[in-house]
């Protein structure tokens, strides 16, 4: 009787469990990784478009610079201002990691290469990238700085002006597929990447996603003529660099959501030898490494906007134009009977 | 133990309940009472979601859907009139509220 | 446990993981780091100057606009999507059915537009 | 003749008159002399229309005359007008009386004129037609409208206490009448018709709902006529009231409680009415003794003259109940002829008001000395209202209290003391007001009797000898309706003992 | 394949929607100096809305799925409520002017209110109650706080749209109950799957939803928002809120009441017979001591809703045709009373006190005669339009053996009237201490005309209105 219970609990539970959790290390410590050399690139490339040198002194080519700031931020003291509400203070790194994290559930990262293979992915990772406005928002509440309140503000306002653009590109992606899986939405850009027939959609939503993730040329809540470092002002320590590890994630994240709706995600560009030896893994991450670098080379050449520019960008220009764009997409679709049918 | 639909109908109850229990009872700030409404719309949601799929009808969750849209809409128009009452009074406790007493 | 819920299992199992990850990451310093606030130190950045009242009290009505704005559309989205996903079997009366929804959308775009509502400075 | 919508001519008439009132622009002086004149030929000219329904009168027969039937709202609710023996006189009466109200506020109105002379004229329309409905819907809509005139006449053109005499008069009155809506409906329903005449077949309502039907209606007339206790409202109306609405009220409202007893309470809820007579005769007899003994304590002289028609509308109630011949006979002229000479007092009172502007007793006296024309006519009207042989009230009374005799012997006695009572009064009043010495200045200073007001007065003199000397034409007219009414009494009453005697 | 339901049942609410969203465009193309010509257009489009209606061919038809219907009972309604919302919009045209709150956007929201309104009234299912309902409540809300500059409406405003938000909620709950147990949204559905009892889910449904249209009827114990939006918006909006909501909600009431739960009176008789009675007695009494006429008329409102929810109470085609009668009526005496009110001007300010109208007999008789006609039409004085109304509601109490209910309503109503006869106490027998401004608007005094030749002409020609109505209720009794 215990030994069936023990074996129920075992194959039923702890087995499964335990296989689920190796799968999320799997992912995250990579992940986590990555982000880390990410900041490093970041660094490098920046230094090299401007013809410098960038960090190369711990390790070689300063290879372990991540870890030493990482150390360093541990070893530093969280400051919590006066006024500020403690609880929330702390929280708000931490949602804005956590969501980072656990958008990359869904994302699959070769054919069946997912933790959670939901059939309503797309709505999931729209809902996750939502309530990343919630660890901004409450960030600028509980400092009760004036900078830190103001910077939260804007950059909450953008970030949910620039989704409802991105959701509507998304819905054109939708159109052409049929179905809410994000495995479903690869396999169906088999023939051709969405990039190519829905190319303005393609930048509007690489646009966005830069939008949405604060980035340049989009980086007004930090900017520090402006208002020093937005809704960060006051954070210190690893407080800060759960905010800074949240940002990089999104961004590979958002690079990740890219190639999955318009890069054909692991798909190899061409489904010909010598393409389709190499396996589908290696393309995604081939093709998030193309979209970072976009990322950084956009940070160092484009110059910052207004605020009201930005503003004006996102909802005058994308959500006219993309709104347009479903409509096209799906009478056209409808038109030539080329809407999938059945599920 | 199972989850039933007793089990969906009695947290939607009490999400109800507390949500008019927080129109009734709070007396600091209007937003809490916005709050409140979109916690019993919630409940509502809860009910109708349940229904739907105890009774295996899609129509409850359609209506769930309307449910949120207008609740959506309703905050909007909420918020707004908020809004435009702050400015003219400078406040949003709710026991300013009595400028007509009834 | 059926199977619907047995697929959101690892997004839990992902999500309590993350929970602990950050908690560990944000107490971390802590415990590893010394700690010796001063007044001067925990007062906020006001760029040199003391800070003074409460810093949450206004601020500008636009921001009330763009989430209402937002409200409104990214409800929109929420139309779309299953429209989007079954437009094949609704067909054209489905479409049109959307078109009419999207054309009142866009009437009350406009009328944004033109009252300013999308007007930053 | 029944060619001509008789009845409707003389229900509208007055509206005519009122809309070219209405549409008198100017200024104001010409304005209040042509409403006071149109105001006065269209009285008139109905007064004079009216007497052909009296000359046209088959007095043979108790069925309804003049009778026109129209589609008004549908669903068995009619326009259904028609007069019977009963009704006639009323309507007479009415429109006998409109032109000397008009003749009597010929000075005594100086401010709003123009909205005076339409109030009376609506007024006119509307008693006449309570009078002649044959519908009872329409006599509803009639009878309560009726409120909104005189609630204007007391509240604008009334005395100190206008504002909260109108108010208990309006609230009173429409309280007392909502039940009879209620009850109304209930027939409605029950008889599938509002059609008086097939509603007055009888054996239409059960014993038990006759007992509450006769009840919500008893509210509404008892309120009117008015009974005691609910009497309350009429002496402060009448003391606030404008001379011409006094009379109004006193000569014509009062009697449609009276003539709601005849027309619906009697025939219609034979058997409550059978049941509820004692209680009807102990209010009477309450009535006539209590306003007896108020009234002589009475130190204004409307409010004696108010509390002297509660009296005497008891005595009206006492014969309707007693429900035979002379009782009821008696009732109906007792209401005719306290129309007139109530109407007569109130003019006379009106004729020192104007002059003196209060009606406080004691400020009166000796007017005999330099108002002998007036000293005559208003001992005639005393002289008629105690009820001495030669006038008209003294051939009501009398037949009430024969009716009540037969019905009853002690109320008939109590009653008499009301007789007894009423000369107390009247003559104290009379005493006070015209004999003793004239000392006051102001007093000397009144002159007596204008051409205009023995004008209005000489016919009004000639009506209350007639009707005390020379009463047959008006019973007459009356007879075949009553004999009628009480022969389907006792068919009821058979009918309905005949029905207790199967179910034992 | 989905066929494309029939739209000719729908077609006023069609143009109504359609022309409303025209006219924003219009509007907000025009600018604000446009708003004369859109009000007047507005007024164009609900009376061409009218003859819509007016033109569906007789009996019901059902479409959208058997969401929305179109009956002779929804027809009457409508026409109730597009004129009511017609009268509104010419009431408002000197106010806003003068109140510089002249946008374009008011009758714009009127329009979609009504259509919103019109939805109610057609709804055939919990859904397209739901949605109708809140179309109209949505732009209420905003009507309410119109005049943004003013402390008073934005706190009508804010008031109305926290007790608006909660009855929907509570209307929703009970809507959801319903479905749950009843297993279905629509009406007729609901009332096959009763077969003539209900459940104790069900019977809960029943009260939430009762509730919450209690409180949009404004019926006590759900009243706390009337006398505070009335008071604290802007008057032409009250003046709306006071009819065409309240005839849309009304409507819908008995509909949602009657159509799926017509067979289980028993079990909402007795909420509808104590709401009513509380009604009567509340609207009769609290009026008594108001001085605001704005907060008066919110009590009288409150007052009538009770009379009207007898003829529910009854739950007959009797009780029906009564609350038509009662609502049409109901309509010119509200539109012509607030036709008087937004005369009520002195030195160059809209003034509200009842005292103000002091003498109004002699500086306005014109004015002064018609409010006193809707004042003794309200109090339900014979030969009025407004005894009609009581008449055939307690007509049908009496049919349906409600005899309590009907004494309690004859004797508040003369309660109430005392009231009613307060303020003409006040025009004709008062003197003015500072009379009103002259002239009155040609708007207003043409408004207040019409509705007054109605209310106080009615009695001679009733039939045909009462004909209509009795069809119309006969549609939701098949």
């Amino acid at each position: 009787m215990t030994e069936s219970l023990w074996q129920t609990l075992w194959t039923g539970y702890v087995f499964p469990g335990g296989l689920i959790l190796a799968h999320i290390l799997m992912l995250t410590v990579p992940l986590l990784i990555a982000v880390a050399y990410l900041t490093l690139m970041e660094r490098k490339v920046l230094a090299a478009m401007s013809l410098r040198m960038g960090p190369n002194v711990v390790g070689a080519f300063g290879l372990l610079q991540p870890f030493a700031d990482a150390a360093k931020l541990i070893f530093k003291e969280t400051i919590i201002p006066s006024g500020a509400n403690k609880f929330l203070f702390i929280a708000a790194p931490c949602i804005t990691f956590i969501l980072a994290l656990i958008a990359w559930a869904v994302i699959p990262v070769a054919d069946g290469w997912v933790i959670a293979n939901i059939n309503v992915g797309v709505l999931y990772l729209f809902a996750i990238s939502s309530l990343g406005v919630y660890g901004i928002i409450i960030a600028g509440w509980s400092s009760n700085s004036r900078y830190a309140f103001l910077g939260a503000l804007r950059s909450s306002a953008q970030m949910v002006s620039y989704e409802v653009s991105m959701g509507l590109v998304i819905i054109t992606v939708l159109l052409c597929v049929g179905s809410l899986n994000l495995s479903a939405i690869v396999n169906a850009q088999k023939t051709v990447w969405f990039a190519l027939p829905l190319f303005p959609m393609f930048i509007v939503f690489f646009i966005s996603a830069l939008a949405e993730t604060n980035r340049h040329p989009f980086d007004l809540p930090e900017a520090e003529a402006e208002l020093v470092a937005g809704y960060q002002v006051e954070y210190s320590s690893m407080a800060f660099a759960l905010f800074f590890l949240g940002e990089y994630a999104n961004m590979i994240l958002m690079s990740g959501m890219t190639t999955i709706l318009f890069l054909g995600g692991w798909l190899p560009p061409f489904d010909v030898a010598p393409f389709n030896w190499i396996p589908g893994i290696v393309w995604f991450c081939l093709k998030i490494f193309v979209l970072l670098f976009v990322f950084i080379w956009v940070r160092a050449t484009v110059p910052r906007y207004r605020y009201d520019q930005l503003m004006r960008l996102g909802w005058k220009v994308f959500l006219p134009f993309s709104l347009l764009w479903v409509v096209l997409t799906a009478g056209f679709l409808l038109a030539f009977d080329l809407l999938p049918k059945g599920v | 133990m199972t989850i039933g639909l007793g089990h969906y109908l009695t947290v939607a109850a009490i999400l109800f309940t507390l949500g008019i229990l927080g129109i009734f009872l709070n007396r600091k700030n209007v937003i809490v009472i916005l709050m409140s409404i979109e916690l019993m719309l919630l409940a509502v949601n809860i009910n109708l979601v349940a229904f739907s799929t105890h009774l295996n009808d899609l129509v409850g969750q359609i209506f769930a859907l309307f449910v949120l849209t207008v609740a959506a809409g309703e905050a909007a128009i909420g918020l707004a009139i908020l809004v435009v009452y702050f400015r003219n009074r400078g406040t949003i406790a709710v026991e300013d509220i009595n400028m007509m007493k009834g | 446990m059926d199977a619907l819920l047995r697929e959101y299992l690892p997004i839990l199992l992902f999500l309590g993981l993350a929970i602990v990850l950050a908690a560990v990451l944000a107490l971390l310093p802590f415990v590893a780091a010394k700690r010796a606030p001063d007044p001067e130190k925990n007062s906020t950045y006001e760029c040199g100057f003391e800070p003074f009242g409460d810093s949450r009290k206004q601020f500008d009505v636009r921001f009330y606009l763009v989430a209402i704005l937002f409200i409104i559309f990214d409800l929109e989205v929420a139309f779309l999507f299953p429209w989007a996903i079954s437009l094949g079997e609704i067909g054209v009366y489905g479409f049109w059915s959307m078109m009419i929804f999207l054309g009142i959308l866009t009437i009350g775009f406009i009328y944004e537009w033109k009252k300013g509502a999308l007007e930053w400075e | 003749m029944s060619s001509m919508p008789l009845l409707s001519i003389v229900t509208f008439l007055p509206l005519v008159g009122a809309a070219f009132i209405f549409l008198a622009r100017g200024p104001e002086e010409i304005v209040a002399r042509n409403a006071r004149s149109v105001a006065l030929w269209t009285t008139t000219i109905t007064f004079l229309v009216s007497l052909l329904i009296w000359l046209n009168f088959d007095n043979s027969t108790a069925t309804f005359q003049f009778v026109e039937k129209g589609e008004w709202i549908g669903a068995g609710i009619n326009y259904h007008m028609g007069v019977d023996g009963i009704s006639m006189l009323f309507v007479i009466l009415t429109t006998f009386l409109m032109p000397f109200c008009i003749l009597a506020s010929w000075e005594a109105i100086e401010h709003r004129v123009k909205e005076y002379m339409i109030a009376f004229l609506v007024m006119e329309t509307l008693m006449v037609g309570v009078f002649c409905a044959l519908d009872l819907v329409l006599f509803y809509l009639l009878f309560e409208a009726g409120l909104i005139p005189m609630f204007l006449i007391i509240g604008i053109w009334g005395g100190k206490r206008r504002i909260y005499a109108s108010f208990k008069f309006f609230l009173y009155t429409l309280l007392g009448s909502v039940l009879l809506l209620l009850a109304l409906l209930y027939m409605y329903f029950t008889a599938g018709t509002t059609d008086i005449p097939s509603l007055m077949k009888t054996g239409l309502f059960s014993a038990q709902a006759q007992t509450w039907l006769w009840l919500a209606f008893f509210a509404s007339f008892a309120v009117k006529m008015p009974m005691w206790p609910v009497h309350t409202w009429l002496p402060d109306a009448h003391v606030e009231a404008p001379t011409a609405g006094s009379v109004i009220l006193a000569a014509v409202l009062l009697k449609m409680g009276g003539y709601g007893f005849l027309r619906f309470s009697l025939p219609m809820f034979p058997i409550a009415s059978e049941y509820f007579a004692p209680f009807v005769f102990a209010l009477s007899v309450i009535a006539i003794v209590y306003a007896s003994i108020v009234a002589l304590v009475q130190e204004d002289m409307k409010k004696l003259i108010a509390y002297s028609s509660v009296a005497h509308m008891g005595f009206v109630t006492m014969g309707i109940f007693a429900l035979n011949t002379q009782g009821i006979e008696g009732a109906i002229f007792q209401m005719l002829s306290h129309g007139i000479i109530s109407g007569a007092l109130f003019l006379c009172v009106g004729v020192v008001y104007d002059r003196l502007h209060t009606r406080e007793i004691a400020r009166y006296g000796g007017l005999a000395n330099n108002m002998p024309k007036y000293a005559v006519i208003f001992m005639l009207f005393t002289m008629a209202n105690v009820g001495l042989p030669g006038t008209g009230g003294f051939v009501g009374e009398l037949l009430t209290l024969v009716g009540a005799f037969q019905a009853n012997t002690w109320v008939a006695l109590i009653a008499t003391s009301g007789v007894i009572f009423a000369a107390a009064y009247a003559l104290y009043l009379y005493r006070r007001v015209v004999f003793g010495e004239l000392t006051k200045a102001d007093l000397k200073a009144m002159t007596d009797l204008s051409p205009r007001e023995i004008a209005i007065f000489a016919p009004l003199v000639i009506m209350t000898l007639w009707m005390g000397i020379y009463p047959a034409p008006f019973f007459d007219v009356m007879a075949a309706s009553v004999k009628h009414l009480l022969d389907q009494h006792q068919t009821a009453m058979a009918a309905a003992k005949a029905m207790a005697t199967a179910a034992r | 394949m989905v066929t494309l339901p029939a739209l000719a049942p729908a077609y006023p609410e069609l143009w109504l929607a359609l022309s409303a969203m025209a006219l924003l465009m219009f509007g907000v193309f025009r600018g604000d100096g446009s708003t004369r010509m859109v009000s007047w257009l507005a007024v164009l489009v609900l009376l061409i809305a009218v003859a819509l209606v007016a033109m569906q061919p007789a009996g019901s038809v059902l479409t959208f799925g058997g969401l929305f219907v179109s009956d002779g009972f929804g027809r009457f309604a409508k026409v109730l409520i597009l004129l009511g919302s017609a009268f509104s919009i010419i009431l408002s045209l000197g106010y806003n002017r003068y109140e510089r709150m002249e946008r374009f956007e008011y009758p714009v929201l009127i329009l979609l209110a009504s259509t919103g309104m019109m939805m109610m009234v057609s709804a055939n299912d919990l859904i397209a109650l739901y949605l109708g309902l809140e179309l109209q409540s949505l732009s209420l809300y905003v009507l309410a706080a119109f005049k943004r500059d003013s402390g008073r409406a934005t706190e009508a405003g804010l008031k109305y749209f926290v007790l608006g938000a909660l009855s929907s909620g509570m209307l929703l709950y009970g809507a959801s109950m319903i479905y749950g147990f009843a297993g279905s949204t629509s009406f007729t559905q609901i009332a096959v799957a009763l077969g003539g009892q209900a459940s104790i889910g069900l019977v809960v449904g029943i009260v939430f939803l009762s509730a919450g249209l209690a409180f949009k009827v404004s019926a006590v114990p759900f009243h706390m928002w009337t006398p505070d939006v009335y008071e604290g918006a802007p008057t032409p909006v009250t003046a709306f809120f006071a009819v065409a909501p309240k005839i849309a909600a009304m409507a819908l009431f008995v509909r949602a009441i009657l159509t799926p739960f017509g067979e289980v009176a028993h079990e909402w008789q007795q909420i509808i017979i104590v709401v009513s009675t509380l009604s009567m007695l509340l609207g009769a009494f609290a009026a008594i001591a108001q001085t605001n006429i704005k907060r008066l008329m919110a009590y009288s409102s409150i007052g009538h809703v009770g009379y009207a929810l007898i003829g529910l109470a009854a739950g007959t085609e009797e009780g029906v045709r009564g609350i038509l009668i009662y609502l049409a009526i109901y309509l010119a005496m509200n539109v012509g009373t607030f036709a008087c009110i937004l005369c009520m001007r002195q030195k160059d300010q809209m003034v509200e006190g009842v005292s103000d109208l002091a003498g109004l007999a002699k500086t306005h008789p014109g004015m002064a005669l018609l409010l006193a006609g809707f004042m003794f039409s309200l109090a339900g004085v014979p030969p009025l339009a407004g005894f009609f109304g009581k008449f055939y509601i307690f007509m049908s109490a009496i049919n349906a053996g409600l005899y309590t209910l009907a004494v309690i309503g004859v004797l508040s109503s003369v309660v109430g009237a005392y009231y009613y006869l307060r303020i003409v106490k006040i025009m004709y027998f008062d003197e003015a201490s500072e009379p009103l401004a002259k002239p009155v608007r040609g708007e207003l005094g043409a408004v207040m005309t019409v509705t007054g030749l109605f209310t106080m002409l009615f009695f001679i020609w009733p039939a045909p209105l009462l004909s209509m109505a009795a069809t119309a209720a006969r549609s939701l009794f098949p």
